[in-house]
């Protein structure tokens, strides 16, 4: 069933609220009136409900099967946390409000930092970043500004070429140079390339771990002492937390901040696209320049720092004191697992993914041998010759019922398919799905190229024309231009 | 574990299907120094009544909007946001769906931020916009950065009354990209001439309108200015219900817009997650932060959405993309783009018309009280009322009254001295008479 | 893709909640602790979850599309009534709280009485139905104890051959023979045969107006006065109350009671089947039979009355005080709409019905002449020998996107379709859902009978054998049972 | 209006299509006298946002069990019901369909019926279930006029300790269907014998377990004396979540188990909707009221469900269907079946442990307060206090300390004087040590 757009759907003079009468007032708006209409199309109530609903059923989601996508851990995320962010006292706090008012909100937001802290064996942490690229940027700005704080100033960045792309687009956005160091023949850092990098130049590093390769980075503690006996500072990018959370504390590793994706490993709800939230933890040589605002415990009780009388702070990333909302979700999904949860986590979401890569490993080709971390990942090794493609193969699976892995990431390996179940899959579940893989990959095999080319077939629309897309980009609706009823 | 499906069981014959003995042989490349066979020291797993518990303990220390008369903007507002819309949002397709990257499973999600861009577009004024960014303030610096790279010149110049956080944002990424910022002092009586910092340096003019102040601008003549110079004028928007009473900056000439959505189908949340609107011309398209949902038709020919023009983004171009953002603000938009799909033409200038009413009602109310002055000419639903002293300690004396009373200047400018008997008001469809009567007997009786 | 039942994926030893370790103590169960396991299967939150998000999109619904069913008034439900039913202070509020401690409670209900007796024009009216037919009930045993109370014992009840068949089911309930009445050729009762029946042993009449054919009964004074000449009440089935709501005042035609289906005309949500809710308008003659409980308001303000002092109440029909969360849900809904715009209700539903006749009064056909009120009703005179039945017909509209309309009823027409819109569907969609009616009725001329006898082949499943099933009815999950997998 | 989506232009341009030149021509049918030109005389339409102040401040008005300490029982009980129950149940595809008489489009509505069937069954033990009925007490009577069509006799024995409202309900049915119905009174010692009451003519014995005091029972001995007789055992249970800790009916002989489900997944909500369970054995399914769903194969001999033998119903049957029930309460039976779904058998047990726990802890407290003593030998989550003056004034007295301390048996035998000093507690897993402690202080000082 099509569903046409809302401006196809409006109506002069059709309204989904009542409002009352305004009074008449003098108008304050000097000359300024809007002198033409906002060209908004007028839906009533039923019609809009009937719309989003409509639309939400052409999407996958956590909610309607396994979403396997590498590196986004698409978790289940609990009701609960859904709940708990729209109570009273929290949803409808104003951000400028008196501190004497928010007393349990900042007091929410130190327990969280707490548990953050705990969690990560660091010292710090900052809580305004808005999502993992914005806690990269964070981080990398508390590196510059300590360095700079020092009268150090350096120009390189080093970011593994497994990395995802908002590494290197961070230390760019930062000021940096961005040099590559190339992965070994196991998937991790080459630890040769890296010494060979470092230098009086080098800012720092930005290692993921585990790695974009569903690996653990084994020479991470001899990267960290490098690092640092080179004047430099280590970034970790914390988006695969998840495979470790409660079971290994970055910071007894050496490194000097990491972002955490809480839309990731404490599951607040990915949403479409976000939004997320990505505080970052800090060692003591950065925790200095972490950027207002800070929650801080006085004599009168929590309170917020909103400018540093020492100056030292780089600035402010972000609005206010950051995703409050995500904060609620995250720690109502901490307390709920608690540490002997959260562990658990950690170990079941590694069970998990090599419970695929070890039932998988005869039909498909695992990139690297060995057990993985959460994430399985294979190369297109095992399609050489089908005529399949990484793509054909992952779009075949939408017509089994279930949402691609990440393709072609991370570019160290050919054709990859990235595969992370998380913990909440049961055994049941990624027994059928292993299944499926298994059956697609031997019918691959079986020569039968052309319906993999053609896939999916059963979904409201097939292959999209990505190229069109770009070449001529329509992205807004003007009226008379629904093409869609011509073509149909 | 109620979010674990694995059982003991489960656990035992997967080990065995991977052929290790333990779960610690899954973690042998952990160095032996910081693996942790004991849980961290924190609290253990609790049940849902529990965490209610503990979480309801905390909202219950607050003092909530919902139920103090309140007159707070600065960026955030207060506003009725229809039942339908948190319906909506929460549907588990929306909720727990992933960023469109795969269009075949994800044309509900495409659809709506499709119709999403068209709307910010309409309401800026504009020829396109994007599928929303992190708040108002994160979009207000990605437009200068933006300037920057359209214009190629590194300087920008700051209106005194943008919102300070806003301001704050921009001179961070300023600070770290190596760019100038140049910005006059705060004005509360709207008089500045931001014109005259514009130089051939200057990649933008960045204005906030209604300003932080409340006053509405017409900034046609900044426009003129700006583009005479090669500059772009950048606009920020920190209540996008005016768009429903005053001309949009698209029709005052802007270049790029930016928003805070958070007044429409958002709740205050106490400052997040809210959702960044950013807008430009479409020749400005492939110099734009963020992602955009572009029309196109699949191999039977039937329309339909997909992310386009990927090539500017972090994922494909790496160090080299306009920004490095990656998570937009997706189900802010999707409850942005529900309450205005509700509200349509006549409910939202309704809207507007409501906010600027009671407005007005509330500034002629507190213009009477006894040394109390309002600096604001022309305003939308916020102005700005000089006070006989600090605002600060007046606004807690308020709050001890169970009035949440507006933001005192101090608060964004704790050091200007000459902004500290000013108190920012605003006055929304949600305000009744009687708060507005409870604020200014308050006010009344705290001023005496 | 297949949902197994929860039973298939149970396992021993996982559990969706975490409870506390109850405290040790003397147990009291005297010897009756359960001896054996209950059988439940054990699930995750995650599973629960994904579980009945899937059942849920097996499901058409009114979000989902235009629900046409004749008689069931599918109208849209709007979510502002489920906040409000969901307020503390409601929905937390104990029904054996002491009286002082509910007095919102109280009023909000004493408000919704008094908006049903105003918009019917009636003196009183029983809240405390469970449903519609529950309602019947609760109407002819107000009847039968008035009659009883003069001492006049009757013993039948007159009920037109188009009635629901909860009309017949409660007379009989009620301890009453059931006499029909035969329609006329306008589909509206025969007031000659009706006239005919009448007799000193008649208790009542219960007549649904407008009626099972969607017409309004012209004669329905003639019948009050004549049944009230006989000595017996007049029992209107308010099925279809949302045609003239706000419109006609049924007390103004002489009836004695009515029940509400505040799950149709108020928008309470259906719910795949209920709750409803059935409160019953009464005449001042039958006002004091009325069951418990009642609330009233007196000097401390509102009070309940659970047993009547004077003992005319004819008893107690429900646990507690009928349908609260429907109540404050059918109130919302009132308040929403007020006056002014339920008038506007019954007459957009109206127009919507006219305007479906009206379109499709040549390729289908009417099942009388003129024009109808919410409802359209069609017999199957237009699919003569096309060997398409009215049920193939009607599971054809399921491929186009559509829940079929109401079939075989009223029995007085042959092969019926009853087409019931509501006022919450817009022009545009009605114009979609005509010309799909038309052309499927074009083809059905065309001589495409079997495409109709395969109808539907895109739903989750295609038609069921319901003979199957009660020949050899299984009617629970037994372990082993899963031929679904075997089938497959 | 927000509901209502035709504009003035779309009525006109149908009225045209259908042939009339205006409304009223639609109406003509309406006898002239009954037309209404004007709306009645209620309050015009409303926004939102003055629809919740309204519905709000009535809700304001009430002192609700999430801010009291509360004990209250009685055929309703406070538990926790987890987040995810009332999401689910939201879903618009459960909570705007329509009773699943069209199979093919409503698989989700039966699956789910059909596990609440098989749930049911399994918790009370017996061989088959109903789709649901209003709720418990509805349940009962129809329970009791089942049996009298399975035994063709007509006359029932009510336990004086079965619930009064059930019984009323049961003896309303039977003034109106002329059966008798024998109830010796109100025992709160647990002491009655009603196998003496069983004749000839008896249909059947209805005894609720645990009964309204609390006290838990084995009842296989009057089942053996109903059976003996020819008359069948009906079981009520008002408090579900008692079948987690002690035996079910069925295994102590019952024929017909009636229970009221709201303790699990639905809200107190004042009383309704409920959710009435019956269940009962296979050889008397054509002869049960209410809807029942079936498992079948549909055409390409898929595994299926549908609604079946509804030949017993009123839709097929009219006057000589099993009852005239239409309805069932299917959004309660899904947060029903959702909630214990999630429990599974592990929670379900330890749901009832802590009840058990909560109630046993409660009783020893209230024990030690002088004057005061506990009646109850055996039971579940509730139990029967006598005090040594009337209960009525004593609750009354203990609300205006905030607490909600118990329903006094006045309340439901408000004529009898020899139960006026009787209260009955109930305890859940919600009531902590702190709320216990809160009660007995505060009867203490009620008392002095």
């Amino acid at each position: 069933v099509e569903e046409p757009l809302i401006f196809e759907q409006g109506e002069e003079g059709r309204c989904g609220v009542d409002l009352p009468e305004p009074a008449k007032v003098a108008s304050r708006l000097g000359n300024l009136a809007r002198r033409k209409p906002v060209g908004l199309p007028g839906l009533s109530e039923p019609q809009v409900v009937r719309h989003y609903t409509r639309l939400s059923q052409k999407n996958y989601a956590i909610d309607t099967g396994l979403y396997p996508l590498g590196s986004c851990t698409m978790k289940h995320n609990p009701r609960l946390n859904e709940k708990m962010v729209r109570l009273q006292g929290l949803a409808d706090l104003h951000p400028l409000q008196p501190v004497s008012t928010v007393q349990g909100a900042l007091e929410l937001i130190d327990q969280l930092a707490h548990w953050l802290k705990t969690l990560t064996g660091m010292p710090a942490v900052a809580m305004s970043p808005g999502a993992g690229a914005h806690g990269e940027l964070c981080g990398i700005m508390a590196i510059r500004a300590a360095l700079e704080h020092r009268g150090d100033a350096r120009k390189r960045i080093l970011v593994p070429e497994s990395a995802h792309g908002t590494n290197p687009a961070t230390a760019a956005a930062c000021g940096y140079e961005v040099d590559p160091i190339p992965a070994n023949a196991k998937g991790r850092v080459d630890l040769e390339a890296f010494r060979a990098k470092l230098g009086p130049d080098v800012a720092g590093i930005m290692i993921t771990n585990p790695n974009t390769c569903g690996l653990f980075e084994p020479d991470i503690v001899e990267i960290a002492e490098a690092i640092h006996g080179a004047g430099g500072f280590f970034y970790c990018d914390g988006a695969n937390f998840n495979a470790i959370v409660g079971r290994v504390r970055p910071g007894d590793l050496g490194i000097d901040c990491m972002h955490i994706n809480l839309h990731k490993t404490f599951s607040t709800p990915h949403g479409g696209g976000g939004p997320g939230a990505g505080p970052v933890v800090l060692s003591e040589a950065l925790a200095p320049f972490a950027p207002v605002p800070w929650v801080v415990h006085g004599a009168k009780g929590f309170d917020l720092v909103e400018q540093d009388p020492k100056k030292q702070a780089f600035g402010r990333l972000k609005g206010f004191h950051g995703q409050m909302g995500m904060f609620v979700r995250a720690l109502a999904y901490m307390m709920s697992h608690g540490s002997d949860g959260l562990k658990q986590v950690a170990e079941d979401a590694v069970l998990n993914a090599n419970y695929i890569l070890a039932s998988l490993k005869d039909d498909m080709s695992p990139a690297f041998p060995g057990t993985c971390m959460h994430e399985a990942l294979f190369d297109d090794h095992f399609l050489k010759d089908t005529g399949v493609t990484t793509l054909d193969f992952a779009k075949a699976l939408i017509d089994e019922g279930y949402h691609p892995m990440t393709m072609y990431f991370p570019l160290v390996v050919h054709g990859a398919l990235l595969v992370e179940p998380t913990e909440t899959e049961s055994k049941d579940s990624l027994d059928r799905f292993i299944e499926v893989l298994r059956s697609l990959a031997r019918r691959a095999k079986s020569g039968d190229a052309a319906y993999f080319e053609a896939a999916p077939k059963l979904t409201p629309r097939r292959r999209l024309d990505e190229t069109a897309a770009a070449r001529k980009p329509v992205l807004r609706w003007v009226p008379g231009s629904n093409t869609a009823k011509a073509a149909e | 574990m109620r979010y674990l499906p694995l059982t003991p069981a489960d656990r035992q014959s997967m080990l065995a299907r991977i052929g290790v003995r333990s779960m610690d042989d899954l973690y042998r490349d952990v160095p032996p120094k910081a693996r942790r066979d004991k849980p961290v020291d924190l609290p253990s797993h609790q049940g849902e009544l529990e965490v209610e518990r503990a979480i309801g303990a905390l909202a219950a220390k607050n003092l909530g909007t919902a139920k103090a008369p309140s007159f707070l903007g600065a960026g955030a507002y207060r506003h009725h946001v229809p039942a339908a819309v948190d319906h909506l949002i929460q549907r588990g397709e929306f909720l727990t769906s992933y960023t469109p990257y795969q269009p075949e499973v994800t044309q509900g999600t495409l659809e709506y931020l499709f119709e999403f861009q068209t709307q910010v577009a309409l309401l800026t004024g504009m020829e396109v916009a994007n599928a929303s960014m992190y708040d108002g303030g994160t979009a207000c610096a990605e437009a200068v950065m933006m300037a920057n790279r359209v214009t190629r010149r590194s300087k920008a110049v700051l209106s005194g009354a943008l919102h300070p956080h806003y301001a704050e944002i921009t001179r961070t990424h300023a600070h770290f990209l190596g760019f100038k910022v140049e910005q006059p002092p705060a004005d509360p009586e709207g008089k500045e001439d931001l014109a005259r910092l514009v130089d051939a340096d200057t990649s933008c003019v960045v204005v906030q309108n209604p300003n932080v102040f409340g006053h509405i601008q017409d900034l046609s003549g900044l426009a003129e200015a700006c583009h005479k110079a090669g500059a772009l004028l950048v606009v920020a928007v920190t209540e996008v219900v005016s768009l429903g009473a005053i001309e949009p900056p698209g029709a005052m000439g802007a270049d790029i817009v930016v928003a805070e959505g958070q007044a429409l189908g958002n709740s205050l949340g106490f400052g997040g997650p809210y959702v960044g609107l950013f807008a430009t011309r479409e020749k400005f398209l492939r110099q734009m932060p963020g992602r955009l949902v572009g029309e196109t038709k699949d191999v039977d020919g039937r329309r339909g959405w997909v992310l386009t023009l990927s090539t500017r983004e972090q994922h494909i171009r790496r160090e080299k993309a306009t920004s490095n953002i990656c998570t937009n603000s997706g189900l802010c938009a999707l409850a942005f783009t529900i309450h205005l799909t509700l509200l349509g033409e006549a409910g939202f200038q309704r809207l507007a018309a409501l906010n600027h009413a009671a407005a007005c009602m509330l500034a002629d109310k507190l213009a009477t009280l006894p040394g109390v002055s309002v600096l604001t000419r022309s305003f939308f639903n916020e102005f700005t009322v000089k006070l006989p002293k600090p605002a600060g300690p007046v606004v807690e004396a308020l709050a001890k009254r169970g009035i949440l009373g507006g933001v005192p200047a101090s608060r964004l400018w704790p050091n200007e001295k000459a902004l500290e008997n000013l108190l920012l008001v605003a006055a929304t469809e949600t305000n009744t008479g009687a708060d507005m009567d409870a604020l200014a007997a308050a006010l009344k009786e705290v001023l005496a």
